[in-house]
C-alpha cells in the first residue's frame, strides 16, 4: 500500500464509562489507502457503525472513545493529525472538509424543513466563510448534476424527492468540500436494487474523478465483494479478518468470514450450498474469555476459548490479516 | 443447515393442489385530491395493484419479486383478505371468497394466514410470547382443553419454529428476543391457525444475512412437514431463486413476468426483470461495480433520472415499464401487453410484446 | 384546497356547536337577569323596580327557550349580538369592544413573551443538558404548580405599596382619559407590569418544559449529528437545526394558549381589578346577563378557533412537509 | 351583606397616589369618589336607568335633582323643598300639588317650568320600564307653575320616593326616541354639576355656571369605579379616594387607624333591619316559641364585631327590629327601651314551656324530632357568611343543629322567592316609616305559596291581624289610626318573631376629612351620607376645602 | 420509573397527601368551624398555623380540607380519563360517521370555555358536594386527552402488529382492548395525572372565588375565607400561605410524577446527558462530539493529544 490516508491505531469505544460500561470497539486498527473502498462486513451489532462514528467522533451519548488513535494523513503531504486528539473547532473545521459520512437513512439525514439549497449551501459557508452565496449556489448546482439530479431539485425540501434521490444528495453533499476520506454506512440498504445500483455506478465513477477513498458498511456480502477493493470482517468489536476482495470471497481464512460468505445465495452461477452460522451473536456484556467466535465455531478448539487471537498477517499472505489461531500469524 | 436445490426445475403441477388463487386482483386506494384536481370528476386513485393472477399450491413456495412500491404487500393483503379489493377474485380451495371482519373472516384467516415483513413491529410489545400464541391458537380453537391442552399445543407450535426449550421463550416479551427470534414466533403465531397457505411478506429483510438463512431454511422445512403453500415476497431475488419454486415478477402494480424460478432468474425474459437481476449484486462482478445494468443503454445523468418509478396515480398507458425500456416500442405505449408464453420452459410467460408472434415478424 | 374547505367546515360546526352550548347552559341554570341584578344593588334599589327592568330587558315577553335560540341565531347572522343587561343599554359589541383590547393587551402580550422566553430557555436547557440549565427545572415546576392567584395576591402584598411604584390594580391611573398620549401609554404599561410578570413566572415553566422534550428528543435525530458531521457552527446546529424542528409541536400548543387568552386567564384580571373581557364576564355571570356572557363567550369561542386556524397555518408555513402543491 | 363576590386583590398601600392630570385632591378642588362596582361600560347617564353609570355611580344626583330632599336617617323630619319650592299633600296622599321653583335653569341655560316637572311625571307614567318605583300615576297635569299628580293609592309610606323624582328638561327629553333604551351622553339638568369626561374607569363632572343655589365648593368631582372591596380599601388609605361605600373587614386596622384624624367612617342605621328570615311554614320553626327562644340567644354584639367589623351595620337592639336610634319615636311605649337579648336558661325554659324536649344536649320538637336548620347565604357575602357561623354557635346552646351553607348567588335568590329555603340571613325594605320594613316581613296580601315567587315576605308569615294592620297604616287617615296600626305590628313581631332582627340596614360611608370637611355625622346628621344616595348632592353642597 | 429519583419524590409527597386525606379529619386538633376566643392569632403552640376571624384553628382546616381536594382530583381525573379514553380510542380505531362525530365533539368541548361553564353549571346544582363538582370537572375537561389518545391511536391502528392481530382473527373490540389500550397506558397515566392537576386547580379557584357546592372545608375555601377577611392586608400570613403552599406541593408532585411518565413513552428523555466523571476531570456528553477518555497510554503520539477530549 502507498501513502494511507487514514490509519486508525489501537481504537476502543465503550458505550458508558464507569463500571456497567460496554466495550463496543477493541483494539481495532485498520488502515485506509489512499483511493481505495475499505469494505466493512459483519453481522449486525458487530460495532461497524461504532467503527465508522467513532473515528469521526459522532457517536451519540453515552458513546466514550477509551483509546487507542486515528491518524488522517493529509493530502499535502503535512504532518499526521489525531482525529481524537482535536479540540471543538478544530474538530468542526476538520469534518467535511477532509472526512464525510453518508448515512443509513437519506430521510433522517436531511433536515426536513429546509430546502435541499440551504443544506448544500450552509456546509460550504461554514468551510469557505468567504465564498458568496452565487457561488456556493453554483457549487451546488454542480454537485446535483455530478450525482444526476437536474438542478432545479435545488429547491426542493427532503419530502418532495424519492428515496434514491434522496440518497443521491446525500452522496453530493458528501462531496461537496472534495473530502480525501468519505464513510458510507449502509447507504443502500433502504433502496432497492435497481436503484441501488444506479447509485453504485455512479459513486464509482466520481471516485474515479475525485480520487477519494471510501469506507464501506454494509452486511450485503454480494455487494460488498463486487463494489470494494479490500474487506475487513468485523466480529463482536473486533476486526477478525482483512483482505483484498477476490481472496476473501474465494478463500476466506477465518471460519467466521468463511460462514457470513456461505450465508448468501448467488444469483448466477451455479447453485452454491449455503451454510449459515449457528447461534447467535455474542453478548457485549459477557464477551468469552478467548475468541468471541468460539463458541459459534465449526472449528474451535482448546486455545480459542481461552487466549483471543491477534490479528496479523498469517503464514504466505503479506496482503492480508487474520485473527484466528488456526492460521498463526507469522510474528 | 443447507438448502440444496432437491426441487426439479419443472415440479409437476397439482391441479388439485391448488389452495389459493387470485384472477384479475385489483387494488386501487383513493388519494385525497388536491389542488386543480378538486375541480375534475373523475376520483383519483393509486393504482397499486392491476389485474393480478396467481395460484399459491400445496407444498410449493410462489415468490413474488419486483421493485419497491410496485404492489407486493397489497397483493399480500388482499390475499389476507386485509383490504376490501376492488375488483377481481380471491379462491380459496376453489370457492369464491370475500369477507370483511366477524366468523367469515375468522373462518378465512384459519386457512389463510400472514407474517409480516417488519419482525420488530409486527409483535406487541406489551406482549409476551405467551400472550400472542395462546390468543392465536384460542381465536381458532386450537388451544385444546384446559391449561395442559394448551401448554401443550405452545410447547409444539414453539417446536415447529425451532425455539426449544419452548419454556425459555413463553415469558419473554418481544424486546427479549432477536430479530430471528421475533421472526420465528411471528411465523409460529400464523402457524397456530394451522393453515393451508402462508402469505410471507419479505419475512426476512430486516435480518441479517445468517439469521435470513436460518428463517429461509425453516419455512421451506415447514412447507414440507406441513405441506404448505406459501407466498414469498422479496427484493432479493437471489434468494428467490434459491427458496421457491415459482416466481413472480410485478413491476408498477402489474404482473409482468411468471414461472419456475430457476428459468425467470436465469433467462429473464421481460426487459423489467433483465434490469432487477442484472442490477442484483453479483460478488463473481468483483469491482465492476459500476457495470451497465439492462441489456443496453449508456448512462449518462439525465438517463438515470428517467430511471425512476413511475406514478401509480397516472400509470404510464400500454406497457407500465415502457419509459424505462430499452426495447419499448410504438405498440408497448398504447397496448396493454398479455401474458405471452415464452416457450423456453412450460409456464413461463411473461407480459411484453417482444414476445407477440406479431411483434417477431 | 379541500383541506381547507375540511378545516373551514370543521370550523363552522364547532362554532355553531359551542354557540349552542353557550346558549342554553346559562338559561338552564335557577335565576333571572333581574333579580340577580337587583340583588347586585341589594338595597340600593327600590324593590319596585322589578317590573320596570322585566319590561326594560324585554324579559315580559314569554319566549319559549326555543324560540329565544332562534331569534338569537338569526340575531347573529346579523352581526347583532344583543344589548346588555348589565350595562343595559350599551349593547354587547360595545362593551367587548372596550374590554378586549386589554385582555388581548395584557395577557397576549404576555403569552407570546412566555412562549418565547420559555422556549428559548427550553432551547438551552434542552442543548445544554447537565448544565446549569437542568437546575431550571424544579423550580420551574414548582412556579407553575403555584393557583396563579395566589402567587398574584401575594406578589400584591409584597410588591406593591408605599414606595413601590407598582399599582395593584386596574388598568391605568384613575384621573386619566384612554387616550394614544404618552403618559396613558406609559401608566397602562405600567399597570400591566405586575400582572404580566406574575403570568409569566407561572407560565413559562411549562414552555420550558416542552421545549426542552423535544429539544432533548431532536437532539437525538440523524440529521442532527449529520450537521454536526459537516461541521457547522455549534449556534446554527443548536438554532437551525434543533430547536427550528423541536419548535414545531409547540406551534400547535401555542395556538391553543393563545386561544385560552381571553377565557382562560379572567383570574388574573379579577385579582388585579384589570378592566378587561375576563373581568367583564365574571360580573356578567354573576348578574346573568345572557346577552353579554354569550357574547363573550362567542368571543372566546372564535378566538380558540382563530388561534388554532393560525397555528395550522404557522405549521403549514414552518413545516414543508404538510405544505402540498398544485 | 356586601356583594361582589368574585373580587379579590388585597393590599395596603399602593403607593401611588392619584397623580392623574396633576390633581391630588382639595388643593384643586377635586373630590375623588369611588364605587366598588366595577367598570361601567358605555357613557350613559340616563338618571332612571338602575343600570346606567350615572345611577351606577351615583352622578346622577349631582346634575338632575330632585323635587324634595328628604333625610332618611331623621325620618320624621320634614322634606326641605327642593326643585319643588312648595308641596302639598291631600286626598289622603292621593293627591300631590308641587310648584315649581322659580330661577332655577338647566345646564344648557333654558329655564326649568312645571312643565318639565309635570313631564317627569308623565314620563314614567308612560313607560312602564323607567317607572322604577312603580309609582301609580294616574293623572298629571301642570298649570302655571302648578303641577298636580294624582295618585291611585294613599301615597303616604312613599312620600319619600314620590319627593325624590328627578326633573328632566322636557326640551330635550321629549326628542329622545326612546328614553329608556337611547342613551343619554351629555346629560342637561338643573344640578351644579355637568359631565367633563367620561371613560369606563373614570367619570369627571365639573361645576357649571347658573346654579340656582350657592355655587358648591368644589370644581371637580370624579367618580372611579373599583372592582372590589379590596380595591377600595387600598385606594382610601392611599389617600386616592376620599369618599365612598364598601365593606372593609376590620376597617379599624385596615382603614381608620392608618391616619385616625382624617380617615373617618359614619354609618348610621335607617329604617330596615338585616335578620336571619325563616320559612315560617317550614316544622318545628312555624312554632314562634322556637324562634323566640332562638332570638333570645343569637349575639348580636359578635355578629356586629366580627361580622360587620364593628361599624357597618349596627346592631339592632330594640325586641321590634327597628334600629335606634333613628327608629325611636316610632316604637310604642310598652317595647321602648326593651332589648332581644336574653340568656339560655329563659331561651330553653322558654321551648321546654312550649313542648320542646332535651335529649341530651339535643333540642326535640313536639313529636320528637331533633331540631335541625339548615341556613344559607350566598358564597360570596362574607358577612353573613361569618354572621351565619356565629348563629350556628348561638343555636348550639340550646341544642339546634343549625348547619350554615353557601349558595350560588342567583340559585339563592330564586330559592328565597319561591320559599325554598329553611333559614337565611337577609335584608329587609327601608323607607321613611317602618311600614317598608314590616311589609317586607309580614304582609299577607301578596302571600305565595311556596314554590311561587313572592316579592315580600319570604318567610310565608301569614297572619291576617298583621296583613290588616299593615293596610290600615298605609291607608289610615289621621296620625292615630297610624299609631294603633303600627303598635299592633310590633306586638306582632315581637310575639311572633317571623324574621329573628340582627341588625340594621345603614346609609353609611367611608370618607376623608383631609381636604373637604363639613360631612354628615352623628353630630350633625343632616343628611344620609351614602354616596348614591340622593342626598348626595345635599352632602356635596355642605363640603368646604379643609384648609 | 421507581427508578427515577423525581417520580419516587412526586410518588412519596404524593402518598403522604394521600394519608392526610383519609386521616386529616381524626388527626385535626380542632373542629375546623369551632370559633374561640383567639381572633386573628399567629401561629402558637395551641394553634400552630394561628387562627382566623372567628378564632377558628387554620391547621385543623387544613388537614380537613385535604381530603376534599384529593377526592375531587381523582374522581374527575378518572371519570375525565375514562371519557377521554373512550372517546379518543374510539374515535381513532373506527373509522365512519360515528368516529367523525366523536372527534368534532371533542373538538367542540376543547373550544367551549371550561372553567365559567363550570362555575355556571356547579350553581344549577346547589349543595350538590364534592363528587358532584368533581364530576363536573371531569365532564367538561376530558377533551384534551381525547384528542391526544385518538392522534396516538391514529398511529398504533397502522401498526403491523395491530394488523396481525387483526389478521389473527382478533375480534375489533379485543384488538382495541388488549393490543392497543396496553399501549397507550403511559399516554393515559399522564393525562390522568394531568387532569388531577388541572381538577384540583379549578376546585380550589371554584372554591377561591366562592362558588358554593363544595365540602365546607377545602385549601380553596380557607383562601377565600383569608381573602374575604383581607388577611394579608391584616398581616395574617398563616392564613394565606400554608394553604397556597400545599397546593404548590401537590402540583409539584403531580408533576414530578408525571416526569417519570413521560419518560416512560419517550425513551430519550431517559438517557439524560450526564456528565463522566473520569481522572482528567468532568466531561460533558453530548451528541455530536464523542468525548475521549484515553486510560491507555497511546504507543506513538503523533500530534500533541489534548487529553481532556471534548472541548467546551
Ligand atoms: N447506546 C448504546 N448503549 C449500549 N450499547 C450500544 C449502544 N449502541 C450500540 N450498542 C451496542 O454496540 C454494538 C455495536 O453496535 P453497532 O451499531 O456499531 O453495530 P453495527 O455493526 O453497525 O450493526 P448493524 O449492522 O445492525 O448496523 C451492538 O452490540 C450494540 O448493541
Ligand atoms: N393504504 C394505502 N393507501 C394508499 N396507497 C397505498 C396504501 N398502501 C399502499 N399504497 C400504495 O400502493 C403501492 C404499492 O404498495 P405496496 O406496499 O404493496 O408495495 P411493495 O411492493 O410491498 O413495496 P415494498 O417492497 O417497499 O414493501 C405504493 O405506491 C403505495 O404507496
Ligand atoms: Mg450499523
Ligand atoms: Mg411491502
Amino acid at each position: 500500500m502507498s501513502r494511507p490516508v487514514l490509519e486508525i491505531k489501537g481504537l476502543d469505544v465503550d458505550y458508558g464509562y464507569g463500571p456497567g460500561a460496554v466495550r463496543a470497539i477493541h483494539d481495532v486498527n485498520l488502515t485506509l489507502g489512499r483511493g481505495e473502498v475499505l469494505g466493512l462486513a459483519g453481522e449486525s451489532g458487530s460495532g461497524k457503525s461504532t467503527l465508522a462514528y467513532g473515528l469521526t467522533r459522532l457517536l451519540p451519548p453515552p458513546g466514550v472513545i477509551t483509546g487507542g488513535e486515528v491518524l488522517y494523513h493529509p493530502r499535502d503531504g503535512g504532518p499526521a493529525v489525531d482525529i481524537l486528539g482535536l479540540d471543538e473547532a478544530g474538530l468542526r473545521a476538520f469534518r467535511w472538509a477532509e472526512t464525510s459520512i453518508v448515512f443509513q437513512g437519506a430521510m433522517n439525514s436531511l433536515n426536513p424543513v429546509h430546502k435541499i439549497s440551504t443544506q448544500l449551501t450552509d456546509v460550504i459557508k461554514a468551510h469557505e466563510p468567504d465564498s458568496t452565496q452565487a457561488q456556493r449556489l453554483v457549487r451546488a448546482r454542480e454537485l446535483l448534476r455530478l450525482v444526476g439530479i437536474a438542478a432545479d431539485r435545488l429547491e426542493s425540501y427532503p419530502h418532495q424527492l424519492s428515496g434514491g434521490m434522496r440518497q443521491r444528495v446525500m452522496i453530493a453533499m458528501a462531496l461537496a468540500l472534495e473530502p480525501q476520506v468519505v464513510i458510507m454506512d449502509e447507504p443502500t440498504t433502504a433502496l432497492d436494487v435497481v436503484m441501488q445500483r444506479q447509485i453504485l455506478r455512479q459513486l464509482v465513477r466520481l471516485r474515479e474523478e475525485l480520487g477519494f477513498s471510501v469506507l464501506f458498511i454494509t452486511h450485503d456480502l454480494s455487494l460488498l465483494v463486487e463494489f470494494s477493493d479490500r474487506i475487513a470482517i468485523m466480529y463482536g468489536g473486533r476486526i477478525v479478518e482483512q483482505a483484498p476482495s477476490g481472496a476473501i470471497y474465494r478463500d476466506s481464512l477465518h471460519p467466521y468470514s468463511d460462514g457470513l460468505l456461505h450465508s448468501f445465495p448467488a444469483l448466477h452461477g451455479p447453485r452454491r450450498e449455503l451454510t449459515g452460522i449457528p447461534g447467535s451473536p455474542p453478548d457485549l456484556r459477557a464477551m468469552p474469555a478467548g475468541c468471541a467466535f468460539a463458541p459459534r465455531c465449526p472449528k474451535a478448539f482448546d486455545r480459542c476459548a481461552t487466549e483471543v487471537p491477534r490479528l496479523g498477517p498469517p503464514d504466505g499472505h503479506p496482503d492480508r490479516s487474520v485473527a484466528c489461531w488456526l492460521h498463526p500469524t507469522a510474528s | 443447515m443447507t438448502i440444496t436445490n432437491h426441487t426439479p426445475a419443472t415440479a409437476p403441477s397439482v391441479p388439485d393442489g391448488v389452495v389459493l388463487e387470485a384472477d384479475g386482483l385489483t387494488k386501487h386506494f383513493p388519494v385525497p385530491k388536491r389542488g386543480r384536481a378538486l375541480l375534475s370528476r373523475t376520483p383519483s386513485v393509486v393504482h397499486a395493484v392491476d389485474d393480478v393472477t396467481l395460484t399459491l399450491r400445496r407444498g410449493r413456495v410462489t415468490a413474488l419479486v419486483g421493485e419497491s412500491g410496485s404492489g407486493k404487500s397489497t397483493v399480500a393483503r388482499l390475499l389476507a383478505q386485509l383490504y376490501p379489493r376492488t375488483g377481481g377474485d380471491i379462491r380459496l380451495h376453489g370457492a369464491s371468497t370475500a369477507v370483511r371482519g366477524g366468523r367469515a373472516f375468522r373462518r378465512y384467516a384459519r386457512k389463510v394466514q400472514m407474517i409480516f415483513q417488519d419482525p420488530f413491529g409486527s409483535l406487541n410489545p406489551v406482549h409476551t410470547v405467551r400472550y400472542h400464541l395462546s390468543r392465536a391458537l384460542k381465536v381458532h380453537g386450537r388451544a385444546g382443553s384446559g391449561k395442559d391442552g394448551l401448554e401443550a399445543a405452545l410447547q409444539e407450535l414453539l417446536g415447529r419454529v425451532h425455539l426449544t426449550p419452548a419454556d425459555n421463550y413463553l415469558d419473554k416479551y418481544p424486546h427479549e428476543l432477536s430479530g430471528g427470534q421475533r421472526q420465528r414466533v411471528a411465523i409460529a403465531r400464523a402457524l397456530a391457525a394451522d393453515p393451508d397457505a402462508l402469505l410471507a411478506d419479505e419475512p426476512v429483510s430486516m435480518l441479517d444475512v445468517s439469521i435470513r438463512l436460518g428463517i429461509l431454511n425453516l419455512l421451506r422445512d415447514l412447507k414440507e412437514r406441513l405441506d404448505l403453500a406459501i407466498l414469498y415476497i422479496t427484493h432479493d431475488i437471489a434468494s428467490a431463486r434459491y427458496f421457491a419454486d415459482e416466481t413472480m415478477v410485478m413491476y408498477a402494480g402489474r404482473m409482468v413476468e411468471g414461472g419456475d424460478s430457476e428459468t425467470v432468474t436465469q433467462a429473464p425474459a421481460h426487459p423489467y426483470t433483465r434490469l432487477l437481476i442484472s442490477s442484483a449484486p453479483d460478488p463473481d462482478h468483483i469491482g465492476t461495480a459500476d457495470r451497465e445494468p439492462g441489456t443496453g443503454g449508456a448512462g449518462d445523468g439525465e438517463e438515470e433520472d428517467g430511471g425512476e418509478p413511475p406514478s401509480l396515480i397516472v400509470p404510464p398507458a400500454g406497457c407500465r415499464f415502457n419509459p424505462r425500456c430499452p426495447m419499448a416500442m410504438e405498440r408497448c405505449r398504447v397496448e396493454l401487453p398479455p401474458r405471452i408464453e415464452i416457450g423456453d420452459a412450460p409456464g413461463h410467460w411473461a407480459a411484453c410484446w417482444l414476445y407477440d408472434e406479431e411483434t417477431a415478424k | 384546497m379541500k383541506y381547507l374547505l375540511q378545516r373551514l367546515g370543521f370550523y363552522l360546526f364547532t362554532a355553531w356547536a359551542a354557540i349552542t352550548i353557550n346558549f342554553f347552559i346559562p338559561r338552564l341554570t335557577p335565576g333571572d337577569p333581574v333579580t340577580a341584578l337587583m340583588a347586585q344593588y341589594q338595597g340600593q334599589l327600590d324593590p319596585q323596580a322589578v317590573q320596570s327592568l322585566t319590561v326594560l330587558f324585554g324579559l315580559d315577553k314569554h319566549q319559549s327557550l326555543w324560540e329565544q335560540y332562534l331569534s338569537y341565531l338569526g340575531q347573529l347572522a346579523h352581526g347583532d349580538l344583543g344589548i346588555s343587561f348589565k350595562s343595559f343599554p350599551a349593547p354587547v359589541s360595545e362593551v367587548i369592544g372596550t374590554t378586549l383590547p386589554w385582555t388581548v393587551g395584557l395577557v397576549g402580550v404576555t403569552t407570546v413573551l412566555a412562549f418565547g422566553l420559555g422556549t428559548l430557555a427550553g432551547v438551552l436547557a434542552g442543548w445544554r443538558r447537565g448544565s446549569w440549565a437542568d437546575a431550571l427545572l424544579p423550580v420551574s415546576t414548582f412556579f407553575a404548580s403555584i393557583p396563579y392567584f395566589w402567587l398574584a395576591l401575594i406578589a400584591i402584598a409584597f410588591l406593591t405599596g408605599s414606595g413601590s411604584f407598582l399599582p395593584s390594580s386596574g388598568g391605568y391611573e384613575p384621573g386619566l382619559v384612554p387616550h394614544f398620549d404618552p403618559e396613558f401609554i406609559g401608566s397602562a404599561i405600567n399597570h400591566s407590569l405586575l400582572p404580566s410578570l406574575t403570568i409569566l413566572v407561572s407560565s413559562v415553566a411549562g414552555w420550558i418544559m416542552s421545549m426542552r422534550n423535544m429539544m432533548v428528543t431532536v437532539t437525538a435525530e440523524d440529521y442532527i449529528t449529520v450537521a454536526h458531521a459537516k461541521g457547522l457552527s455549534g449556534r446554527r446546529v443548536m438554532l437551525s437545526y434543533a430547536a427550528r424542528n423541536a419548535l414545531l409541536p409547540s406551534v400547535s400548543g401555542f395556538g391553543m394558549a393563545l386561544g385560552l387568552v381571553v377565557g382562560g386567564t379572567f383570574l388574573v384580571e379579577v385579582v388585579f381589578s384589570y378592566p378587561g373581557i375576563g373581568l367583564e364576564l365574571v360580573q356578567a355571570i354573576g348578574v346573568k346577563d345572557y346577552p353579554l356572557m354569550q357574547g363573550i363567550f362567542l368571543v372566546i369561542t372564535l378566538s380558540v378557533l382563530a388561534a388554532n386556524l393560525l397555528a395550522d397555518l404557522a405549521y403549514l408555513a414552518l413545516d414543508p412537509r404538510t405544505r402540498r402543491e398544485g | 351583606a356586601i356583594s361582589l363576590a368574585l373580587v379579590a386583590g388585597c393590599s395596603s398601600n399602593p403607593g401611588s397616589a392619584n397623580k392623574g392630570d396633576g390633581a391630588g385632591g382639595g388643593a384643586s378642588g377635586v373630590l375623588n369618589v369611588g364605587m366598588p362596582q366595577g367598570a361601567t361600560v358605555k357613557n350613559n347617564s340616563n338618571p332612571l336607568l338602575p343600570t346606567s353609570a350615572a345611577a351606577v355611580l351615583g352622578y346622577r344626583y349631582m346634575i338632575y335633582e330632585p323635587l324634595a330632599m328628604v333625610n332618611l336617617v331623621k325620618p320624621t323630619e320634614p322634606a326641605k323643598p327642593w326643585l319643588a319650592s312648595k308641596f302639598e299633600w291631600a286626598d289622603n296622599y292621593r293627591t300631590l300639588t308641587l310648584t315649581a321653583r322659580d330661577g332655577v335653569t338647566f345646564s344648557d341655560g333654558k329655564p326649568m317650568t312645571a312643565e318639565d316637572i309635570a313631564y317627569s311625571f308623565q314620563l314614567m307614567k308612560d313607560n312602564k320600564a323607567l317607572n322604577t318605583a312603580a309609582l301609580p300615576i294616574e293623572s298629571v297635569t301642570a298649570s302655571g307653575k302648578d303641577v298636580t299628580v294624582k295618585f291611585g293609592t294613599s301615597q303616604f309610606v312613599r312620600q319619600a320616593v314620590v319627593l325624590s323624582t328627578l326633573v328632566l328638561p322636557k326640551h330635550l327629553w321629549s326628542a329622545i326616541a326612546d328614553p329608556a333604551t337611547d342613551t343619554v351622553e351629555n346629560p342637561v339638568g338643573t344640578g351644579p354639576y355637568t359631565l367633563k369626561s367620561f371613560t369606563p374607569q373614570t367619570v369627571t363632572l365639573t361645576t357649571r355656571n347658573g346654579y340656582w343655589q350657592d355655587a358648591p365648593k368644589i370644581k371637580e368631582l370624579r367618580y372611579t369605579t373599583y372592582s372590589g372591596n379590596d380595591a377600595i380599601t387600598s385606594a382610601l388609605t392611599s389617600g386616592a379616594l376620599e369618599w365612598t361605600y364598601a365593606f372593609i373587614p376590620d376597617a379599624k386596622k385596615l382603614y381608620t387607624a392608618k391616619d385616625p384624624e382624617h380617615n373617618k367612617l359614619w354609618f348610621p342605621a335607617n329604617l330596615s333591619a338585616d335578620g336571619l328570615w325563616i320559612n315560617t311554614t317550614n316544622k318545628p320553626f312555624d312554632n314562634p316559641a322556637l324562634r323566640r327562644a332562638m332570638s333570645l340567644v343569637i349575639n348580636r354584639q359578635d355578629i356586629f364585631n366580627q361580622a360587620s367589623a364593628g361599624y357597618f351595620k349596627p346592631a339592632v337592639e330594640s325586641i321590634t327590629g327597628l334600629p335606634t336610634p333613628i327608629g325611636d319615636a316610632f316604637i310604642s311605649p310598652e317595647y321602648q327601651g326593651k332589648k332581644s337579648e336574653g340568656d339560655v336558661a329563659s331561651a330553653k325554659k322558654l321551648l321546654t314551656d312550649a313542648g320542646f324536649t332535651y335529649n341530651g344536649d339535643t333540642l326535640q320538637d313536639p313529636t320528637g324530632k331533633p331540631v335541625t336548620l339548615t341556613m344559607t347565604d350566598p358564597a360570596g357575602w362574607g358577612d353573613y357568611q361569618t354572621t351565619l357561623t356565629i348563629i350556628s354557635d348561638n343555636l348550639k346552646q340550646i341544642g339546634i343543629k343549625a348547619t350554615p351553607e353557601k349558595a350560588d348567588q342567583d340559585a339563592w335568590f330564586t330559592a328565597i322567592a319561591n320559599g325554598n329555603f329553611q333559614a337565611a340571613m337577609h335584608w329587609s325594605n327601608g323607607g321613611a316609616t317602618p311600614y317598608d320594613m314590616y311589609q317586607n316581613i309580614m304582609d299577607g296580601a301578596g302571600l305565595q305559596p311556596v314554590g311561587s315567587p313572592a316579592t315580600n315576605n319570604y318567610g310565608r308569615f301569614d297572619n291576617k291581624e298583621a296583613t290588616q294592620a299593615l293596610a290600615d297604616y298605609a291607608n289610615a287617615a289621621d296620625e292615630s289610626a297610624r299609631k294603633a296600626a303600627l303598635a299592633t305590628l310590633q306586638r306582632i313581631f315581637v310575639e311572633q318573631m317571623p324574621m329573628i332582627p340582627t341588625s340594621a340596614g345603614n346609609y353609611g360611608a367611608e370618607y376623608s376629612t383631609k381636604n373637604w370637611t363639613g360631612w354628615p355625622d352623628d353630630s350633625n346628621p343632616y343628611a344620609p351620607i351614602q354616596p348614591t344616595q340622593v342626598n348626595a348632592l345635599d352632602v356635596v353642597l355642605h363640603l368646604k376645602p379643609a384648609h | 420509573m421507581l427508578a427515577n429519583t423525581k417520580t419516587r419524590i412526586g410518588l412519596a409527597m404524593l402518598a403522604f397527601f394521600g394519608l392526610i386525606a383519609v386521616i386529616g379529619p381524626w388527626i385535626a386538633p380542632f373542629d375546623p368551624d369551632a370559633r374561640s376566643t383567639d381572633l386573628m392569632e399567629g401561629p402558637s403552640g395551641k394553634h400552630w398555623l394561628g387562627t382566623t376571624h372567628l378564632g377558628q384553628d387554620i391547621f385543623s382546616q387544613l388537614l380537613v380540607g385535604t381530603r376534599s381536594i384529593i377526592l375531587v382530583g381523582v374522581v374527575a381525573g378518572v371519570l375525565a380519563t375514562v371519557v377521554a379514553v373512550l372517546v379518543g380510542v374510539t374515535s381513532g380505531y373506527l373509522s365512519g360517521p360515528g368516529a367523525e362525530t366523536m372527534s368534532a365533539i371533542s373538538n367542540v368541548f376543547l373550544v367551549i370555555p371550561a372553567l365559567p361553564l363550570i362555575i355556571i353549571v356547579s350553581s344549577v346544582m346547589p349543595h350538590s358536594g364534592d363528587l358532584m363538582v368533581a364530576l363536573i370537572i371531569g365532564m367538561i375537561s376530558w377533551a384534551w386527552g381525547a384528542r391526544v389518545l385518538r392522534a396516538q391511536t391514529l398511529s398504533l391502528r397502522r401498526r403491523d402488529f395491530v394488523v396481525a392481530a387483526k389478521a389473527t382473527g382478533e375480534s375489533t373490540f379485543r384488538v382495541v382492548v388488549f393490543e392497543i389500550l396496553p399501549n397507550l397506558t403511559a399516554i393515559i397515566a399522564s393525562s390522568f395525572i394531568g387532569t388531577v392537576m388541572y381538577a384540583v386547580m379549578t376546585e380550589i379557584s371554584l372554591a377561591f372565588i366562592g362558588i358554593p357546592g363544595m365540602s365546607p372545608w377545602n385549601w380553596g375555601v380557607i383562601l377565600y375565607w383569608a381573602q374575604t377577611q383581607q388577611a394579608l392586608g391584616l398581616g395574617a400570613w398563616w392564613w394565606f400561605v400554608p394553604a397556597g403552599l400545599a397546593i404548590a406541593l401537590l402540583g409539584t408532585a403531580l408533576s414530578l410524577v408525571n416526569f417519570g411518565i413521560d419518560e416512560i413513552v419517550n425513551p430519550r428523555l431517559r438517557t439524560a446527558g450526564r456528565d463522566l466523571k473520569t481522572p482528567a476531570g468532568r466531561i460533558r456528553m453530548r451528541p455530536g462530539f464523542t468525548p475521549v477518555v484515553r486510560t491507555a497510554p497511546v504507543a506513538v503520539p503523533a500530534t500533541p493529544v489534548v487529553k481532556e477530549g471534548a472541548a467546551r
